[in-house]
């Protein structure tokens, strides 16, 4: 169990090119975030518990699919650890699994209005399934 | 014929416990050329020395080899041993069988085996040392200060009253620096002004100070104890000498809507000025970018209004060129443009402000009288964040990688004085960690949460919006607590990394002293010389060579001051003899050695050669100047004929003791 | 080169160390009595851009199997630029000195701080290592050179 | 001048305002763009995951396509500048990304970055200059104040996008001085407006364009403009204060006497 933890965290770093070490605890991550309220891991937790192995909680979070991708955190982040980018390889981890997929492109017709761009749909497939 | 003696040290059983010292010196003492070998407990010890003299008396020794520590430990000490006893101290050599053998070995026979290889090196070395004598050079009896900050203050005074003339140059019209700015000073409160303006008067009366305020250093030439330095004194369009700081001229200039930078833009001040009441030297100044006069040639008043006619439009820049022994290097810091700080709204609202400009906000000189008002609204404000660490700790391009160290502390001043005199005030600071090491600082930060109720949240503020209504939205994170959090603020304080000033490089270049990456100026040791640049001559006081707090700068201008003095009461200087040298016969004047050389130590003389057929031939040498050398060798190297070489390493002495390790 | 028991080779390694840093480092290793094999003989160099390129190849001249440059941290010479200096002069002798046989692992330059004693050592030990799995060195050796 | 043009999907559906007035504009300003045959889309966000080869592969087929032509590439719209502009990167800086995707291209010459990727209003201000768009300006929005929306994606992340200071930017401002309007600054212009997410919970896009319409409000912008179609949609959906959100191009084209458009507002 403990070597699966620690290859999740390697496979994690591995995708995101993020070295979670360097994050220094400001919290400037998290004070950024303009989806605060909708998640449940906010920016920091995800590095602190990458960092400590606590993945799988993680892998199970709808805070996965809450993130905008906005790149906030990423821009302000002063130790360049950029938390967006782990946010986005915690949600790879999970999509690229059989059957995981969040979205699905017969779930989108009922979710869909006039007015929404053709880039909504792209974007949210890109994010959302593999 | 050389007659060498070896002097084994057994360091008590330090050496002697892993090595055979007996047998080292017996082995040692077959060597061809040693005449004398020995071993003794202590060699650094009276009796040792005595030893060592007697043997170099006795049997006419020409050279000496001590096996003992490190030559960093003593060599100085047996160099002096022998020059006692009449031997030149370029002749002993120490063979380091303590740190580099006995200390770091188990097997006694390896170690043996070692300490016998590192003491033929030396002995190999040694049968080819020259007696070097240090070469004199004039100490010219008068020291530069750049900067006249409180550190640039605090050394002049200091050199001054050990007797020698001292110079400020000072870039700005006044001196006095960043702590003119400041309101009170941590842990203490003390007033700044109060325990820096006498500072200032004593400079401006001391007959040993001369100041050059707004001037510049732009040309260094020369040594130590022998620096011909270059200052531009820009042209103020006042007679310094005249103007009597009456202040008719700036009541009566018609431009009054210039940016006032002693209050960081937050007042206005008239083209013609004096930077605050206390100036040194009290005299007024022209902005020439603003003044009608000087633009258009329109205007004229200030002239017509002094009555002791010092107004000057044609005054030109001044250049004066003065020698000095030793330079103080005092430029001080700044706080980093909060450009690129944007969404803490810095631009967008007046009522962010960074900290210096809360200092002004605060103090009885600056722009409200030292009542806090929001410069906005005039209002005073009922809820101010502060947020530490804008910039510093920070790796991105944004900001600077290191702790600019003071920041915790005047927050927490700001933060403790605030909640004091408007105790109807909510005061939040977020920080990543607080740091109070010093002396009366961690009481004091706690004092500020425990007795003045100041919030302290672990946390960063990620944005600010700034609102019509004059709120300041403020959107941060509590890591403690798990929380975003959501403020309404009046006024927000951005504690901005310090950085060097920016004339810091160039003058640098013009000293050729070094700097670190953040342009700092780097000491010739972090531990034991962290007052002097690594370049002789040169020294460092305050914030130019890390960010430093008053009590710190002060202590550290008065060391530089210290080292100063006791070079500049030396008549002459004693160089480090292990000094490049060329041959002139094989330098082909190729300028090689010039380029790699950091010191500018090398020079390029027309010089006349005797050739065949008494025909005379003039040739293009290098020749070395000794005072400036450090002895670094680099040139030796780029030497393609071979002419340069480095006393005390020559190529000759390194290729023996390469051989005897590889025999 | 010296041979030791069951035939384990020995290799004799010369490390040059600039006074202000590296001489240092080694002088603290020894303080702190952090073993690193005897076969490293170090010569004190003012500075790491003392080093000519003429005494490495002097060295395996002599018979050395392994030559180190150590030098302070790139932007702390105490000279200011003279490990620059080193370095680029010895990244061009090296790559001919592989070119003549002798091969890159038995030369190296490392930047060894005043503080970093433990560094010293483990880098000495790596060194002495990785000489030792190459063998002796017989390219450059002047057996006329040898004493008998 | 002739650029190599990547109009991206949306452009050609329920942005065509945003394509058609970049091109008419680009005309009258002295510029051609010229639509890069077959391309594809760019995938609307950029795939962060350092082993995302094959959804990098539309962009570089773009870049390649406007090298081969020998022209800078311009975009319109944020989306794909952002996903085009951060893939050129990572060809130019990341090795083993360029390796994979030139492997899995096949090119006759490997592509490594070379293609310049420009933002339609870094053709305006570097190129042509907004002194010289607002002496071609016909209808100024004399008094007009109006607002720019960034969103996220035109300036971040900065040290790839490298067109303005992101936390302070001030080209869409100059943009709105060039064509005579008054900007509002206003700080959650560069603030996401919600995004992709309002597909699957468009209470949470709701938020986000709340926020960033109130604040815009609040600081008196009467217009906003943006060059993003999802901006522009989630704005615009959850609009509660009355304000009109156009694309950039709209008011240039608006600004410089081009034919009258639907949906572009008059200088009142």
């Amino acid at each position: 169990m403990d070597d699966n933890r620690i290859e999740e965290r390697e496979e994690i770093e591995r995708i995101s090119g993020v070295d979670v070490r360097k994050c220094m605890r400001c919290g400037k991550c998290t004070a950024t975030c303009p989806c605060y309220d909708e998640m449940e891991y906010h920016p920091h937790q995800f590095v602190c518990m990458v960092e400590k192995d606590e993945i799988e909680p993680l892998l199970k979070s709808k805070s996965l699919y809450k993130c905008l991708s906005c790149f906030a955190c990423v821009e302000r982040c002063p130790r360049q650890v950029e938390p967006g980018k782990l946010v986005e390889a915690v949600r790879l981890m999970v999509i690229r699994q059989q059957g995981r997929n969040h979205l699905n492109p017969d779930m989108i017709v009922k979710k869909l209005d006039d007015r929404m761009p053709q880039q909504a749909l792209v974007s949210a497939l890109r994010k959302y399934s593999k | 014929m050389q007659r060498i003696g070896v002097f084994v040290c057994h360091c008590g059983t330090n050496i002697s416990a892993t090595v055979d010292v007996h047998k080292v010196a017996e082995i040692l003492g077959r060597e061809s050329s040693v005449v004398y070998s020995t071993d003794y407990q202590y060699m650094c010890s009276e009796a040792g020395q005595n030893i060592i003299q007697n043997a170099i008396r006795d049997r006419h020794l020409t050279g000496a080899v001590i096996c003992s520590c490190s030559p960093r430990m003593h060599e100085t000490t047996f160099r002096k041993t022998a020059a006692r006893a009449g031997l030149n101290s370029f002749m002993v050599e120490i063979a380091n069988i303590r740190e580099q053998c006995s200390w770091i070995h188990k097997d006694k026979e390896d170690a043996t085996q070692k300490a016998i290889a590192i003491g033929r090196a030396a002995i190999a070395k040694v049968l080819l040392n020259t007696p070097l004598v240090p070469g004199e050079s004039p100490v010219t009896k008068r020291a530069l200060v750049i900067g006249g900050g409180i550190a640039g203050i605090q050394a002049a005074l200091d050199i001054a009253e050990a007797g020698f003339e001292v110079d400020i140059v000072e870039s700005k019209p006044t001196i006095g620096g960043k702590m003119t700015q400041i309101d009170k000073t941590f842990p203490t409160l003390d007033c700044a002004a109060c325990i820096l303006t006498p500072k200032m008067v004593d400079c401006a009366q001391n007959e040993k100070i001369h100041i050059y305020s707004y001037s510049e250093v732009v040309k260094v030439k020369g040594f130590v104890g022998d620096f011909e330095v270059t200052i531009k004194k820009k042209a103020r369009y006042v007679d310094e000498n005249k103007c009597t700081g009456c202040g008719a001229c700036i009541e009566k200039c018609p431009m009054k809507k210039v940016p006032d930078e002693f209050n960081l833009g937050l007042s206005n001040r008239h083209a013609i000025y004096i930077p605050f009441a206390q100036a040194i030297p009290k005299v007024a100044t022209i902005d020439a970018m603003q003044c009608r006069m000087l633009t258009s040639g329109k205007c004229g008043i200030c002239s017509k209004v002094c009555t002791a006619g010092a107004i000057d439009y044609k005054q030109k820049d001044q250049f004066i060129e003065q020698g000095y022994g030793a330079i103080v290097v005092a430029t001080g810091f700044n706080p980093i443009s909060l450009d690129k700080f944007d969404e803490f709204a810095y631009s967008q609202s007046k009522d962010v402000v960074s900290s210096l400009e809360f200092e002004r906000l605060t103090n009885a000189a600056g722009p409200t009288n030292g009542v806090l008002l929001r410069p906005s609204d005039g209002k005073h404000p009922h809820t101010i964040v502060f947020v530490q660490c804008v910039g510093s700790r920070d790796t991105t391009c944004r900001g600077k990688e290191y702790c600019s160290k003071i920041c915790c502390m005047y927050t927490a001043k700001h933060a403790l004085l605030t909640r004091e005199k408007y105790p109807d005030t909510e005061v939040y600071v977020f920080y990543i960690d607080v740091r109070t090491p010093g002396k009366g600082f961690d009481e004091f930060y706690r004092r500020a949460v425990e007795q003045y109720g100041v919030h302290y949240i672990k946390g960063m503020v990620g944005k600010v919006v700034p609102r019509s209504d004059g709120k300041l939205e403020v959107q941060a994170s509590d890591l403690i607590m798990g929380e975003q959090l959501h403020i309404d603020a009046d006024l927000v304080v951005l504690a901005a990394a310090m950085e060097s000033d920016k004339s810091a490089r160039p003058l640098a270049t013009m000293l050729t002293a070094s700097m670190d990456t953040n342009d700092f100026f780097t000491e010739a040791h972090p531990k034991l010389r962290p007052v002097e640049s690594p370049t002789a001559g040169i020294f460092l006081a305050g914030a130019c060579q890390g960010p430093k707090d008053i009590p710190e700068t002060v202590a550290q201008a008065g060391a530089a001051a210290s080292k100063v003095i006791g070079l500049l009461v030396k008549n002459t200087l004693k160089g480090n003899p292990c000094v490049a040298q060329s041959d002139e016969l094989m330098c082909n004047g190729c300028s090689s050695c010039e380029k790699v050389c950091p010191y500018g130590a090398i020079t390029y003389v027309d010089k006349e050669f005797k050739m065949p057929n008494r025909t005379i031939a003039i040739r293009r040498v290098a020749q070395v100047n000794p005072a400036v050398c450090q002895g670094c060798g680099a040139c030796t190297v780029a030497c393609p004929s071979g002419a340069m070489d480095l006393k005390g390493f020559s190529n000759k002495e390194i290729l023996a003791e390469v051989d005897a390790i590889c025999r | 080169m010296s041979m030791n028991g069951a035939n384990e080779f020995r290799p004799n390694i010369v490390a040059f160390c600039c006074n202000w840093c590296s001489y240092a480092g080694a002088d603290l290793a020894g303080t702190n009595r952090l073993e690193y094999p005897a076969e490293v003989k170090i010569v004190r160099v003012p500075c790491s851009c003392r080093v000519n390129p003429l005494f490495v190849l002097r060295a395996f001249q002599r018979g050395a199997d392994g030559v180190i440059i150590c030098g302070c941290h790139p932007g702390d010479c105490h000279y200011t630029s003279g490990n620059y200096f080193a370095r680029r002069r010895m990244t061009l002798l090296f790559s001919m000195l592989d070119y003549l046989g002798v091969e890159k692992a038995r030369t190296r330059v490392e930047w060894v701080s005043a503080a970093e004693g433990a560094k010293f050592a483990s880098v000495m030990k790596d060194f002495v290592q990785t000489v030792a799995k190459l063998g002796e060195n017989r390219r450059l050796e002047d057996i006329r050179c040898k004493r008998q | 001048m002739t650029y190599s043009y990547f109009p991206g999907c949306t452009l050609k559906n329920k942005a065509k305002e945003l394509d058609e007035c970049a091109r008419l504009s680009s005309e009258c300003l002295g510029f051609t763009l010229q639509e890069l045959p077959q391309w594809q889309c760019c995938g609307g966000v950029y795939p962060l995951g350092k082993d995302e080869i094959a959804t990098k592969l539309s962009s570089v087929r773009a870049l390649v396509a406007a090298r081969d032509a020998k022209q800078d590439l311009v975009t319109v719209c944020s989306a794909c500048h952002n996903v085009i502009k951060q893939v050129n990167n990572d060809m130019q800086s990341d090795k083993d990304i360029a390796l994979k995707v030139n492997n899995y291209l096949q090119l006759d010459q490997p592509y490594s970055g070379e293609t310049r990727v420009y933002h339609y209003l870094e053709i305006l201000r570097d190129k042509v200059g907004f002194d010289t768009l607002a002496k071609l300006v016909r209808e100024p929005f004399t008094g007009k104040k109006i607002g720019a929306y960034y969103g996220c994606l035109l300036l971040r992340p900065s040290k790839v996008m490298r067109m303005d200071n992101s936390e302070n930017p001030r080209i869409i401002e100059d943009f709105i001085r060039a064509i005579g309007g008054e900007p509002v600054v206003y700080a959650m212009r560069n603030e996401c407006c919600g995004g992709y997410v309002t597909l699957e919970d468009p209470q949470s896009a709701k938020i986000r364009s709340g926020k960033v319409l109130f604040c815009a409000k609040d600081q008196g912008a009467e217009l906003l403009v943006t060059a993003c179609p999802l901006c522009q949609y989630n704005l615009q959906k959850n609009d509660d204060y009355g304000i009109p959100i156009y694309y950039f191009t709209q008011l240039l084209a608006r600004a410089l006497g081009l034919r009258e458009l639907k949906g572009v507002p008059d200088g009142r």
